[in-house]
């Protein structure tokens, strides 16, 4: 199998989840019990007005039909109208989810960027002080819930040392960049608007601290393994009686291979932290998905719900995706593996 | 005893057909020592699993005492046709006491009476030279050889007629291959027993078996007595096989074809 | 077998860290199970306001102080690990026999039942498992406990799912497998008697390090105001309406923070001793 | 070479534009927040933030005065009541809306028929109202099915949108003829002659206002340019934004904590707010036990009241409640101030409890409060609390409100009690009781009590028709007695809120505004205060 056949196979699987997450969710949202229109009109509406909402949302139609009319409309983009901003369901999506992008990206880079290293020191130096401090560190990350760093986080930068913004993706006095991608950061690089870009820098810090921290302890801890098992492989021996420097050794050939299983898991960790933007973002008063999410779960907003978690699966979906082509970069050996 | 007849089986593997066997026909008769050799990939051990119900053939039949044998056969028949394998290392579930390996057979054939496993499983260490201690053993405390005696005495569990022994000694040293050796031959006088030897080693073949057959690419290359075989070999194949074993002395050397 | 003297113990108990984990999840166990006779104020969890003493800071009355109806957050706290192991346990005890009967059917049955079984297990990992419980419980009828515990738990399965089925495509190929098949053993006898056995070290292991993290979720769906109602004393619950009036009335969300965050450690500490015993990864 | 460079280029302009960040604003901006969500739709709003978001971006044909100096014109010039079926109402000449079409009667019946038409909102006020037609360009006409003595006051709820802008941007929709009634476009957009502007709405994010510099009454001097209202966030977030200047007027429904903590900042005043509105723990009258009046007589007279009331002391000299009488309250018609609070009696209670059909011990009670409002949640602990003191057994449930709302639809799912609080929409009796208590108005969440009282139904018929002022009063304290006696009810406390101000804001326009209006959302008129 070539490396085509390969992404051609990933891309069809990922489909096929894709609809059975459409499915489980629809099935999930239209047979538990409770009426979504007569929720969605408020309570001062007759029963005739639930009635007509109830035609025009298809409720009074078999499950079948109702998916049958879902997918239908899917694919013309059409997600419905939600019930609870009571906007296009795609509008909404349209502006919440970059900022719930934005944010979970800049999670990832932190994970990375952090730990990565972290874990790299802790292997490197293996029982060494620095070891010890670096896993208690994420150690730490990963026992704590994320709301709970929020909070902390929260705590520390709102109050006692105000050096950061607390809350939205940008300054509101500022004029926000023309909507081209919906991310701040892109879309104020493209006007050239640094001011802006600064700005929407410093508000993606501390949500994405939040959500990465544990994450960044799972990072961490698993390249300190592999690390640190890479280390005891013969080839790195072979490559110190060539006296290569440690640099080199470590650069070239512990780290690639090392990283193999941390690239893996890191589309997991995608999910994982996809999850705890729902718990942070309420904290840093964030205006993405999650929080939006949250809010048409609470008030039984079917295709708010269904969009909800489709984007977020799709996100998920394709994140793994370019995990496995990453993966696939550092080690093309092992492309063809059934 | 078992009868085969033009079995053929084929594999797919990533749409690359193998024919692992083609028109097999075989007769292997009771108290026989049958040896099958031949290299790996010679399709000795699909015909085993064959027999032993592991795999169903595309063509052919294979009759035991006249009876049709297909891969999901009754327990009655299972019974009858045991099975010792190559590797010591895996032929035990390292997470269970000799004990229960031992007494799965007997629980599942219903051989004793239920309160009387222990004293079954006793009896059938001994028949394989193993003291009534090793019961609370798990495997990872035994050797190699050890290991194959329970799998001996598993074998022997479900009073078979027919033991088919895949490379039973390929994996032990070559003291504990002969003690090994020894013990089936034991066995199998003491219980009238039916063996299916396969190896690819042909020394082995020429101290115990009566019958050979030697298979090669999914094919018998010839079958028929082991001396006969051994001093008349008809194929080049055989040829090239007796040829192959190692020998200490010129005049074992010269008995070669 | 004295087991505090064999290798097992010897391996767990080489990293001072698995011991430190061991005790702290014994001492919150016990905790929890004596709580009515420990804690100084078990009418607190109960019905009962006492508005003349809310908001008080920690004192030597009320250590960790009282909440904004006058209860002993202490006293609250250790009742609230009484709610997050039963959650952590009741989720196992649904999410593990569906994941490991799924993981080994379809490990062992193979062909079109791991095709179908795989898929729906891929369906459920591709939704983040806060997400899937979020959803769950908002669509269900109103929050409470149970509807928690059934959420988490169907978001939690499929990684069971996984871990049993990679284990179980090792051990089939093991020659005790065929020789059961061989014996005419039944396939439910070969699954759970033959194979199982085989996958208790990295279960035992994952089931300790999850213990902690269904507490964890748990504890965020709380957060989010979908776990146990009040007055059931909740660590989640309590962190969440703490962390409205930060950093003032701190008490209110830090020592129950500080209580989830323990009892995660433990299990984790002790998993990782576990790992390192069964040289098992998970 | 190349390639490092670039990058050195992007981090030193990054770090650059990072450590210049500083802003000089040439617009004056009020932030505000709210817990739930907005409503920009005028036949749509109902909530405090809607009233808030309505009252400045649409006018009404009344308004309040300052002070409770009673109704005053605002797009009328004022009303007669020909005969006491028919109310005229004369349009100010010259107004002009947002998208500078002038104002006429035309206009009038068109919102009124919307509001009716789409049935959400306040349309529940307009009931006995039959018809309503222009007689001139600038007189329109009511006519009611009965004398509706509440009116004048009710219209100050009907926000009058721009006919000819809404019909323009109309789209298919459930209304026939009407189309969508232009529900799509009011989703972002204002069609109103307010003091402000909808310039951007997002249900679940902020709505921005911006100043509507042609208004017809002028704004003051320092009124800001734009008002940013934010939704749902949380407590700790918008004191720290206080603290930093980021955040101007707080939302009501900070945790006392908070307050607590905020009265010790120099930087942020808290105003004292006296609003007609109550919390009441509402008690479903259908459901047994409480379809039983000694059930409800024993759980009212076992209810601990003064507890209560320590619960809402923020510091030993601010409370942020008042005991309260009844379902009259503070700034409505017929409210009297001497009239005492109803007290606790265990004994009475349990003599009650006696006399009831119904054994507690056969009971749980289902007691519910709004989850966004975790205020709430104490006194739903206090009235378990004292239900088991009678023998019953409890539960306790934090319900979100579209739950809440939903399960209140019908009475066998609405809950035993549920904490809920009510502000009254237009200073007048009846728009308060009869929506609330009337056997005819269960089913929504503010007649949760699903109330079924004759003597009760009696009364609040007899106030509406009703026009003798004086009369009316009698009737309604007579109506407010029933509600006691039958035990109809709980009342936990009347409102008194505390809303924290930045020193921003802080001043004689801003306060004096936010004390001196009494209907729900009335106080943050933004035109009136100013910017420091």
């Amino acid at each position: 199998m070539n490396t085509l056949q390969y992404f051609l196979r990933r891309i069809f699987v990922s489909i096929i989840v894709f609809f059975g997450v459409s499915i489980v969710i629809f099935c999930l949202a239209r047979l538990i019990p409770g009426d979504p229109a007569r929720i969605a009109l408020g309570p001062f509406a007759t029963d005739e007005m639930v009635e007509q909402l109830r035609e025009t949302l298809h409720l009074n139609e078999s499950i079948f039909i109702q998916y049958g009319i879902f997918i239908e409309k899917l694919f013309q983009g059409d997600l419905g109208i939600s019930t609870y901003t009571k906007r296009p369901v795609l509008v909404d999506i349209i502006s919440y989810f970059p900022a719930t992008f934005e944010l979970v990206l800049m999670s990832g880079l932190l994970m990375i960027l952090i730990g990565m290293p972290l874990g790299i020191l802790s292997g490197k130096f293996k029982n060494s002080i620095i070891d010890n401090v670096a896993r208690l560190i994420s150690l730490l990350g990963v026992v704590t819930p994320s709301f709970l760093w929020a909070i902390i986080l929260m705590l520390i930068f709102a109050f006692w040392f105000p050096i950061l913004p607390v809350s939205e993706r940008m300054n509101e006095a500022l004029d926000p960049p023309t909507l081209v991608t919906g991310l701040l950061l892109v879309d104020s690089l493209l006007e050239g608007n640094f001011k802006v870009f600064g700005d929407a820098f410093l508000h993606l810090i501390l949500p994405g601290l939040a959500i990465a921290l544990p994450a960044i302890g799972n990072v961490a801890r698993l390249t300190r393994t592999n690390l640190s098992d890479v280390y005891e492989k013969q080839y790195i021996e072979f490559a110190k009686s060539y006296s290569f420097s440690e640099y080199r050794i470590a650069t070239k050939y512990a780290l690639k291979p090392a990283s193999i299983p941390t690239v893996t898991i890191i589309g997991l960790d995608f999910a994982f932290m996809l999850g705890n933007a729902f718990l942070v973002e309420t904290v840093f008063v964030w205006p993405g998905m999650a929080k939006y999410g949250v809010e048409v779960i609470l008030a039984k907003d079917l295709n708010g719900i269904i969009a909800t978690a489709l984007v977020i699966t799709t996100f998920f979906l394709i994140i793994n995706m370019i995990v496995d082509f990453v993966v696939l970069l550092l080690n093309p050996r092992i492309t063809t593996k059934d | 005893m078992i009868k085969i007849r033009d079995i053929s089986k084929q594999f797919t593997i990533k749409n690359n057909v193998v024919k692992a066997l083609s028109n097999i026909n075989l007769e292997i008769l009771e108290r026989d020592c049958f040896a099958i050799v031949g290299e790996s990939g010679s399709g000795k051990t699909t015909l085993a699993n064959i027999i032993l119900g592991i795999y169903q053939q595309d063509e052919g039949e294979v009759l035991f005492e006249n009876k049709i044998l297909i891969k999901n056969r009754s327990l009655q028949l299972r019974k009858l046709i045991q099975f010792v394998q190559q590797n010591p290392m895996s032929t035990l579930n390292p997470k269970k006491t000799i004990y229960s390996t031992i007494a799965l057979p007997l629980k599942i054939h219903k051989i004793v009476e239920n309160n009387k496993y222990k004293e079954k499983v006793e009896e059938l260490l001994s028949f394989v030279g193993l003291e009534s201690n090793f019961m609370d053993r798990y495997p990872d405390t035994l050797s190699g050889g050890q290991k194959q005696r329970v799998a001996i005495a598993r074998a022997l569990a479900t009073e078979p007629k027919v033991i088919i022994l895949d490379e039973p000694t390929s994996a032990l040293d070559v003291i504990v291959q002969s003690k090994v050796l020894n013990l089936l031959l034991d066995i199998k006088k003491k219980f009238d027993l039916t063996y299916i030897f396969i190896t690819h080693d042909l020394s082995v073949v020429k101290n115990i078996a009566n019958k050979v057959v030697v298979m090669n690419k999914g094919k018998i290359e010839e079958t028929g007595d082991t001396i006969e075989i051994f001093q008349n070999p008809k194929s080049e194949y055989t040829k090239t096989l007796i040829r192959a074993i190692p020998t200490v002395t010129d005049e074992e050397d010269a008995t070669k074809p | 077998m004295n087991f505090f003297k064999s290798k097992y113990f010897y391996k767990f108990s080489r990293n001072p860290l698995s011991v430190v984990g061991l005790v702290i999840v014994t001492t919150i166990v016990i905790l929890a199970i004596f709580a009515p006779f420990i804690t100084p104020f078990p009418e607190h969890v109960g019905p009962f306001t006492d508005f003349a003493n809310k908001s008080k800071p920690p004192s030597s009355t009320y250590i960790f102080g009282t909440d904004k109806i006058g209860r002993d957050i202490f006293t609250r706290v250790i009742f609230g690990y009484r709610i997050s192991l039963t959650l952590g346990i009741v989720v196992l005890a649904i999410a593990v026999p569906i994941g490991v009967t799924m993981g080994l059917c379809a490990g062992y049955v193979g062909k079109k039942t791991e095709m179908i079984l795989m898929r729906i297990t891929d369906v459920f990992l591709a939704i983040p498992a806060l997400v899937l419980a979020l959803s769950i419980i908002g669509l269900l009828d109103r929050p409470n406990l149970f509807y928690t515990m059934i959420a988490v738990s169907m978001a939690w399965w499929p990684w069971y799912t996984r871990l049993i089925y990679n284990i179980t495509r090792s051990v089939k190929t093991e020659g005790y497998i065929a020789a059961a098949e061989i014996m005419g053993a039944s396939k439910m006898h070969i699954m759970f008697r033959e194979i199982l056995p085989n996958c208790l070290p990295s279960l035992l292991t994952k089931i300790t390090l999850d213990l902690g993290f269904v507490i964890l979720v748990g504890s965020s769906l709380s957060f989010l105001g979908l776990g146990a109602q009040p007055p059931t004393p909740d660590l989640g619950t309590m962190v969440a309406k703490g962390a409205s009036v930060l950093p003032d009335t701190w008490w209110f969300s830090l020592f129950p923070g500080f209580a989830i965050l323990i009892v995660v450690l433990g299990f984790n500490l002790v998993g990782d001793g576990l790992k390192d015993m069964f040289d098992v990864d998970v | 070479m190349k390639k490092i460079s670039f990058f050195k280029t992007i981090l030193l302009s990054l770090i650059i534009s990072v450590l210049s960040f500083s802003f000089v604003s040439a617009k004056t901006v009020i932030r505000t927040d709210e817990a739930a969500i907005g409503e920009a739709d005028p036949a749509k709003f109902s909530d405090n933030i809607d009233s808030v978001i309505i009252f400045n971006v649409y006018d009404a044909l009344v308004d309040e005065g300052k002070n409770g100096s009673g109704l005053k014109p605002l797009l009328s010039t004022g009303w007669e009541y020909p005969d006491p079926n028919t109310l005229n109402v004369s349009l100010k000449s010259g107004v002009k809306f947002h998208s500078g079409n002038t104002l006429d009667a035309d206009d009038v019946v068109y919102s009124f028929n919307r509001l009716m038409d789409m049935g959400q909102g306040f349309s529940f006020l307009f009931g006995s109202v039959e018809s309503v037609t222009a007689l001139d360009a600038s007189t329109v006409q009511f006519k009611t099915t009965e004398p509706f003595a509440p009116l004048v006051a009710s219209l100050m709820r009907l926000a009058i949108v721009d006919k000819d802008d809404v019909q323009a941007n109309t789209v298919d929709g459930n209304y026939g003829d009407n189309g969508d009634y232009g529900e799509a476009y009011l989703l972002s957009t204002s069609a109103g002659t307010g003091a402000y502007k909808l310039s951007e709405h997002d249900p679940n994010v902020k709505t921005v206002l911006v100043k509507n510099d042609d208004y017809f009454q002028g704004h003051n001097a320092k009124a800001p340019d734009e008002v940013i209202i934010k939704y749902s966030v949380e407590a700790a977030t918008i004191k720290a934004l206080l603290l930093r200047g980021e955040h101007e007027i707080s939302s009501m429904w900070l945790p006392n904590e908070v307050l607590a903590a905020l009265s010790k900042e120099d930087s942020v005043d808290l105003v004292k707010i006296n609003r007609p509105g109550s919390w009441m723990n509402k008690l479903n009258n259908r459901r047994a036990p409480f379809d039983d009046v000694h059930c409800r007589r024993a759980i009212q007279l076992a209810y601990d009241y003064d507890a209560l009331y320590q619960s809402f002391a923020i510091t030993d000299d601010l409370v942020a409640g008042q005991k309260a009488s009844g379902a009259l309250i503070a700034g409505v018609l017929g409210y009297d101030p001497n009239k005492a609070p109803i007290e606790r009696d265990i004994e009475k209670a349990k003599a009650e409890q006696a006399k009831c059909k119904y054994n507690p011990s056969d009971y749980t009670l289902d007691l519910a409060w709004i989850a966004e409002v975790p205020y709430e949640e104490p006194w739903a602990l206090q009235l378990q609390a004292n239900a088991m003191e009678l023998g019953y057994d409890a539960t306790v449930t934090g319900l979100p409100w579209a739950k809440f709302t939903e399960q209140v639809s019908s009475w066998e799912n609405t809950p035993h009690a549920t904490v809920v609080s009510v502000l009254a929409n237009v200073p007048d009796p009846d728009a308060l009781m009869y929506a609330q208590f009337h056997s005819s108005r269960g089913g929504t969440w503010m007649s949760a009590e699903w109330a079924n009282d004759p003597e009760l139904d009696a009364l609040l018929e007899k106030g509406r028709t009703e026009t003798n002022e004086a009369e009316r009063i009698k009737i309604y304290q007579a109506a407010n007695q029933v509600m006691i006696d039958n035990a109809i009810t709980l009342f936990i406390t009347d409102f008194v809120g505390f809303q924290p101000i930045s020193k921003n804001v802080s001043n004689s326009d801003t306060i004096s505004t936010q004390q001196q209006y009494g209907t729900m959302g009335r106080n943050l008129s933004f035109r009136e205060m100013a910017v420091n």
